[in-house]
């Protein structure tokens, strides 16, 4: 690595400026978002759910906090404290699961502080975030019994999974859950995509705080996403050009 | 309900008592989770007071009727400025009022949900001229809270009637309840922004003023169900406020709102149709553009000549009212504001969906479990056909994958002295085929008596390089501690492959089943010249997910220097990995995937093993399932071209 | 196949029909298993946490460096500190004492929020667009698969086509005047715009490559179904030889 | 307030480590790489005590379950046994013990094959009934992608290696290594951009994981 990894220095600024800028400004100019089928079915499935008083169940896969994996557990976990919020109204708590020690402890500090913010502190049950397993295959094995045991109907998978992500949605679907899933594992994804009712593609499962109205800066980020992807997408073709016609020459 | 103008702090109307405030008039947290419990008791009592978008005029519940009134209202109120652009606002909000009418109309049995709200929109349009989209949402509003008030009118009477009362003061008094339900998030409807800067200016009636003091009131009220998807912007307030941005950031916000804050504070509290439509007719163009994004072609909405110059939306009824009824196309062509627009988009969006998402969500039933059953015999007897009869068999694959001849020289290249680690980063799980697709790869080192040492990111991983090296082991004569040692596993899962990559003898301080005499795993013959990872002669990752391997060619590569690193992958992830392959840095040197790449290299190496073991199985059981998926694709297609709904 | 071999074989078998069971349906079978696995993973797990983790890392420094070698600054920073944390971890057992260990989650979340950040950056963006960056020049070779000519220059336009329409696939902000969103809703009538079209082709090499992965997947488990099959096929053989 | 300037603090907290952490990859000074590995050892220790606090937690809620002879409280009670005889067997022996190995090799490993074996079956169902709960031509496209890679990765049909295996053979390196490519980076791409404004998010306190 040299000293100063520019190139990487300046993709971070850019992520940060127009994250915050687009949040700065979101206000006089708010952005329009594509539909997305699948958070949209999630809605009215939760509303479904507190009416007839179900429970939400949250999965965060079986990825460690400290690992790249991570991430899509914590776009679930901010899509959480939104869930929380929708389902203060129900008399049972959203239950939450994980398949790493850490993340597990998590999701009980995002219940704890998410129904504490919704006048619900009463609806916070230690046991709601738990691990079910410590390795991915031990995790799925805890999720029948969930799904059946704590009659949840709705199955949001949020996380990293390996292939276990088919079984941990086929045990949704099995337990006639209204199943949602999205991972940063492509293969998995793949494997959501076939198993799964609503499955979100590719980056979706990071849209669900913006989609879930979790705040602005989750609004932002689609509109940095979309900027940087865009830059992208006109970096790659110059360089094709400049590739193609550097060897020309 | 009558029209009577009130005063601010009026808690009713004078005239027709229709309340004017919402019962939760406080912003507190305090007071709202006193809201929060409230709704929370009337949920307990009342099925579904709102939760359902029908519930709060289709099915108005005396015991719950405060409770869904606040919700009904709420729910437009939020969804309406939850989406901060006409569209997404609209997709909102439509749903819901769309939802509603569905329902009431599910309960009459004649008529398609489609026309209703056309007509609103049509309707709202030729009756105000100059109100503009929000017609139909307030046309919905009215007949929401007219239908809470007394059970009769379907709300499609009270969505024309509503409608066509628009530019008259009569439906005033429904301004003050949905003012006051308004939240703040409303501000961001840009048209109502732009409407209301002169209702702030002018004389605008005082049950305003008063009611923005009460803005706050309608933050306790987000917490809500319906406006979950794309829904308030309540949480981003307070994120904004005391929980999300940095507070340095969190300071730029108030001074990006304060230029419009005056017109969005009006806007805050003032629904659009209650406007008189002379105040309506003031609103000069440039407020309007001002605010809102508008698309070049909604210029042309705006009048430029004549007594009407400057307003916008004047010209509207005129196109609209000649707008085909059963065509959505006209309204491409005519310059129907872009939330009715969106509306109509959407109703028709839901129509379609209705028709596809309803038969797709499946049936679970006995057939299920049949074709379940089913499939598992089919896939069984195939897997256990060639294991128990020994027939069928299979020819073994002749070809072989470009990259395996690369891979295979690699390792005859590989020099003697240094030793080879092995990384096992994958599950229990995947053991089956890993095995199967690394053992020939593991054969060919160790056939050359490559000194060899094993770790892993996962707990169990070191276990899994015990069972799966065993056999080479034995047939090699390797001696644990002298040739080959497990170094165990390694903490902190993948970001701590950077550390090891850094400072392996910092990172893993422990071995895994050394014998006794052994101390110090890395003064292991293996290990003792290894102190940095370029001192490895190869690093091979043999892992089920491309993210380990993508973290190994990322974090571990820079610190290799020429040391390659190869990577045995798991069928299937190997599109992902192969970019590190064949990008001009080549991070990563060899890749070896699939179990006919294995069968390939057992044949190269000269020794079968466990995948030309697995062959026939592995190819009954892929014909039985290419035959399944055939099956089900001919299923499909079959109810799908007659459109049934299958089970 | 020595006898315990044999009757651990057997048991192991056993086990693996209870979980195939599940195909039949959910039944306690199953259910037996899946906790057996949770149970003995979690004990094995944690015993591997203790033994190899902790013990190295936190207790066996300070049992060596001995009372003296506490004040040692770089014992405080590398072990004592890290100990203090773990213990403020372990409030987080009783919720009354959670809110106390707080601070090492915080820790926590920080390391893995950057590490998320730095590894979608350095390892994924900037790699994988250099990578795109393929010249279209027709006399250019592959080094690797020795591709020349229109066959290497047709792979690479596909694969440019298929990166850059997917990436634009997933953009979620769109103008209400989007050329997508006024003709997709004409009833009947679909006038895809340009927009419209490249996302198309965006969505269908998403489902190619979810096709080839979930082929791969198939394949991979399927590997591991002649693994298990083989596995109780010759544990009942083993049996049947041991017993006549 | 004062909940929020507590949770203010850990924000910013979070946020410096981040930051060393985050700089590390871009910057190769020593100070900052010295600070990032401290931390980042830190947090591996910290994530195996995690874990720890994770089991009790797993063997409460069971014990729980146990205790009040909840529905399903005989599987709990397993499961407890399971755990704590583990638990002592390889505390004491050491998980590379014979004893422990024993375990691991005839209890975990043929659950977790066994669901691994499971999951093949259940690929399939999904795959087979996809058409008729996804109508549309991309489903087409998925199963259709996956027949070709199918018959292009399993042995020949009919025994022998004929010039159709050999075309199915190149057909499926073609899809894989070149269609899927493509496509492949794009998604990897996109993940990569969402999980940086995720990243991002919780450094800048935005999203706090941690709770307040």
């Amino acid at each position: 690595m040299t000293a100063i990894d520019l190139q990487g220095l300046l993709l971070l600024f850019a992520f940060l400026g127009l994250m915050l800028g687009s949040a700065a400004i979101s206000r006089r100019f708010p952005a329009t978002f594509r539909k997305i089928a699948a958070f949209e079915a999630l809605g009215k499935a939760i509303e479904r759910a507190v009416e007839a008083g179900d429970r939400v169940h949250l999965s965060l896969g079986t990825g460690s906090v400290i690992g790249p994996e991570s991430a899509p557990a914590f776009a679930g976990l901010a899509a959480l404290t939104r869930i929380a919020r929708a389902t203060s109204m129900s008399d049972r708590p959203a239950v939450v699961t994980a398949g790493d020690g850490a993340m597990a402890i998590l999701a009980r500090d995002t219940l704890r502080s998410s129904y504490g913010e919704a006048g619900a502190a009463d609806l916070y049950d230690p046991t709601s975030g738990r691990l079910l397993g410590p390795t991915p295959f031990s995790y799925v094995a805890g999720l029948p019994s969930v799904l059946s045991n704590e009659n949840v109907s709705v199955h949001m998978l949020s996380g990293f999974y390996g292939f276990e992500a088919g079984l941990a949605a086929e045990f949704g679907e099995r337990a006639r859950a209204f199943v949602i899933g999205g991972t940063n594992e492509v293969q998995s994804q793949a494997l959501l995509y076939a198993t799964t009712q609503n499955p979100l593609l590719g980056e979706e499962v990071f849209a669900s705080g913006a989609y879930l109205g979790a705040g602005d800066l989750h609004k932002a980020s689609l509109r940095a996403q979309d900027v940087i992807r865009i830059a992208l997408i006109v970096l790659i073709l110059l360089g094709v050009v400049v590739a193609t016609f550097g060897n020309l020459i | 309900m009558c029209g009577t103008p009130n005063h601010g702090d009026a808690e009713e109307c004078t005239n027709c008592g229709a309340r004017l405030k919402p019962l939760d008039v406080s912003g507190s947290s305090k007071e709202s989770e006193d809201w929060l419990d409230r709704m929370r008791e009337e949920a307990e009592e009342s099925p579904s007071p709102g939760s359902s978008g029908g519930s709060a005029s289709a099915e108005p519940d005396q015991a719950s009727t405060e409770g869904a009134d606040d919700f009904s209202d709420l729910r437009s109120a939020e969804t309406g400025g939850a989406g901060g652009s006409e569209a997404e606002s609209s997709e909102e909000e439509v749903p819901e009022w769309l939802q509603r009418i569905r329902e009431k109309k599910a309960e009459e049995p004649s008529g398609s949900d489609e026309p209703a709200p056309e007509d609103a929109l049509r309707a709202a349009a030729r009756a105000s001229p100059v109100s503009e989209d929000p017609a139909p949402e307030d046309a919905l509003r009215a007949a929401a809270v007219a239908s809470l008030a007394s059970d009769e009118p379907a709300p499609e009477d009270a969505l024309r009637a509503a409608a066509a009362e628009v530019p008259s003061e009569a439906e005033q008094p429904d301004g003050p309840p949905e003012g006051v339900e308004q939240t703040p998030e409303e501000k961001n409807i840009p048209e109502q922004g732009s409407e209301t800067e002169p209702a702030s200016e002018g004389e605008s009636p005082e049950w305003l003023e008063a009611m923005e003091s009460e803005d706050g009131a309608s933050e306790a009220d987000l917490p809500h169900v319906p406006a979950l998807v794309g829904g308030a912007e309540e949480p981003a307030d307070e994120e904004l406020g005391d929980l999300g941005l940095p507070d340095w950031l969190g300071e730029i916000e108030p001074l990006e709102d304060e230029s419009a804050s005056t017109a969005q504070e009006g806007s805050s509290d003032l629904a659009p149709a209650t406007l008189p439509n002379w105040l309506e007719a003031m609103r000069p163009v440039d407020t309007f553009r001002s605010v809102v994004e508008i698309e070049p072609e909604d210029d042309q909405a705006v009048e430029s000549v004549g007594p009407l110059a400057g307003l916008s939306g004047v010209l509207l009824a005129e196109p609209v009212v000649a707008m085909p009824r059963t065509s959505s196309v006209g309204s491409l062509q005519l310059d129907v504001s872009e939330r009715q627009y969106a509306q109509a988009e959407l109703l028709h969006r839901l129509v379609e969906e209705e028709e596809q998402v309803a038969p797709a969500i499946p049936k679970r039933g006995v057939r299920l479990a049949v074709f379940r059953w089913a499939i598992a015999a089919v896939v069984l007897v195939a897997v256990s056909l060639p294991i128990i009869t020994g027939a069928p068999s299979f020819a073994l694959p002749s070809l072989e994958p470009r990259e395996l001849g690369a891979l295979f020289s690699l390792v005859e290249r590989l020099p003697l002295e240094q030793p080879v680690l092995v990384v096992f980063d994958y599950e229990p799980g995947y053991a089956g085929e890993l095995e199967a697709v690394s053992g020939a790869f593991l054969d060919q080192m160790m056939a050359r008596g490559l000194p060899l040492a094993s770790m892993s990111t996962r707990p169990t991983g070191s276990a899994l390089a015990l069972i799966a090296l065993a056999p080479f082991v034995d047939r090699y004569g390797y001696e644990n501690g002298q040739s080959i040692v497990n170094l165990g596993y390694l903490s902190g899962g993948q970001t701590a492959v950077q550390l090891f990559a850094i400072n392996p003898r910092e990172a893993i301080l422990e071995g895994f089943a050394l014998p006794e005499q052994v101390q110090d795993v890395w003064e292991t013959p293996v290990l003792n010249g290894v102190e940095v990872l370029s001192d490895f002669g190869m690093v091979a990752v043999i892992t089920a997910d491309s993210e380990s391997a993508r973290v190994w060619a990322e974090q571990a590569r820079p610190n290799m220097a020429d040391t390659p690193l190869v990577v045995v992958l798991s069928a299937g992830a190997e599109p992902l990995v192969r970019p590190y392959f064949e990008g001009t840095d080549r991070t990563i040197g060899g890749i070896l995937s699939g179990l006919p790449a294995a069968v390939s290299y057992e044949l190269r190496n000269g020794r079968p093993g466990l995948a030309q073991e697995r062959w026939d199985a592995f190819g009954s059981a892929m014909l039985a399932a290419e035959l399944v998926l055939l099956a089900g694709v001919g299923y499909g297609l079959v109810f799908w071209w007659r459109g049934r709904t299958p089970a | 196949m020595d006898t315990a071999d044999l009757i651990a074989s057997f048991v192991a078998s056993v086990l693996t029909i209870m979980v195939l069971s599940y195909l039949v349906g959910d039944n306690p079978l199953f259910k037996l298993a899946m906790h057996l696995l949770i149970g003995v993973a979690a004990g094995y797990v944690g015993a591997v946490a203790v033994h190899n983790v902790l013990i190295p890392g936190l207790i066996e420094p300070i049992l060596e460096a001995g009372l003296g070698g506490l004040a040692d600054p770089q014992l405080i920073v590398t072990v004592i500190v890290p100990l203090i944390l773990v213990v403020l971890l372990f409030l987080k057992v009783a919720p009354s004492t959670a809110r106390y260990g707080t601070v090492s989650m915080v820790l926590l979340v920080g390391v893995g929020a950057a590490v998320i950040v730095g590894g979608a950056i350095t390892g994924t963006l900037i790699p994988l667009t250099l990578a795109s960056m393929d010249t279209l020049n027709p006399s250019a070779v592959n080094q690797l698969t020795g591709e020349s000519g229109i066959e290497r220059l047709l792979n690479v336009i596909i694969v440019l086509i298929g990166t850059l329409t997917t990436l634009f696939y997933f953009r979620f902000t769109v103008r209400t005047t989007d050329v997508e969103a006024p003709f997709a809703i004409v009833a009947g009538t679909r006038i895809p715009g340009p927009l419209t079209v490249f996302k198309g082709i965006g969505k269908g090499f998403i489902a190619i490559t979810f096709g080839v992965m979930y082929a791969g997947a198939v394949a991979a488990t399927l590997i591991v179904l002649a693994e298990r099959v083989q596995f109780i096929w010759d544990t009942v053989t083993g049996v049947i030889d041991s017993i006549g | 307030m004062r909940l929020f300037r507590t949770s203010a603090l850990w924000a910013a907290v979070a946020a410096a480590v981040g930051v060393f952490v985050l700089l590390g990859y871009f910057v190769d000074f020593d100070f900052i790489q010295n600070i990032r590995l401290l931390f980042m050892r830190w947090a591996a220790l910290l994530a195996a005590a995690a874990l720890l606090v994770g089991l009790t937690n797993l063997a409460q809620v069971h014990w729980r379950k146990l205790s009040q002879t909840e529905e399903g409280w005989i599987y709990s009670a397993l499961l407890i046994l399971a755990f704590l005889v583990t638990l002592v067997l390889s505390l004491v022996f050491g998980p590379d013990d014979d004893v422990t190995l024993f375990i691991f090799k005839y209890l975990q490993f043929p659950i977790e094959a066994g669901l691994m074996a499971l999951l093949s079956v259940t690929l399939l169902v999904a795959g087979f009934r996809l058409v008729t709960r996804r109508r549309d031509v991309f489903s087409l496209l998925f199963l259709g992608t996956a027949l070709l890679v199918m018959i292009g990765t399993g042995p020949a049909l009919g025994g022998s290696e004929g010039p159709i295996t050999v075309v199915m053979r190149d057909m499926r390196a073609w899809i894989s290594q070149v269609w899927s490519a493509g496509g492949a980076r794009g998604i990897a791409l996109g993940v990569a951009l969402g999980a940086t404004t995720t990243g991002l998010r919780v450094l800048l306190g935005a999203d706090r994981p941690y709770g307040s």
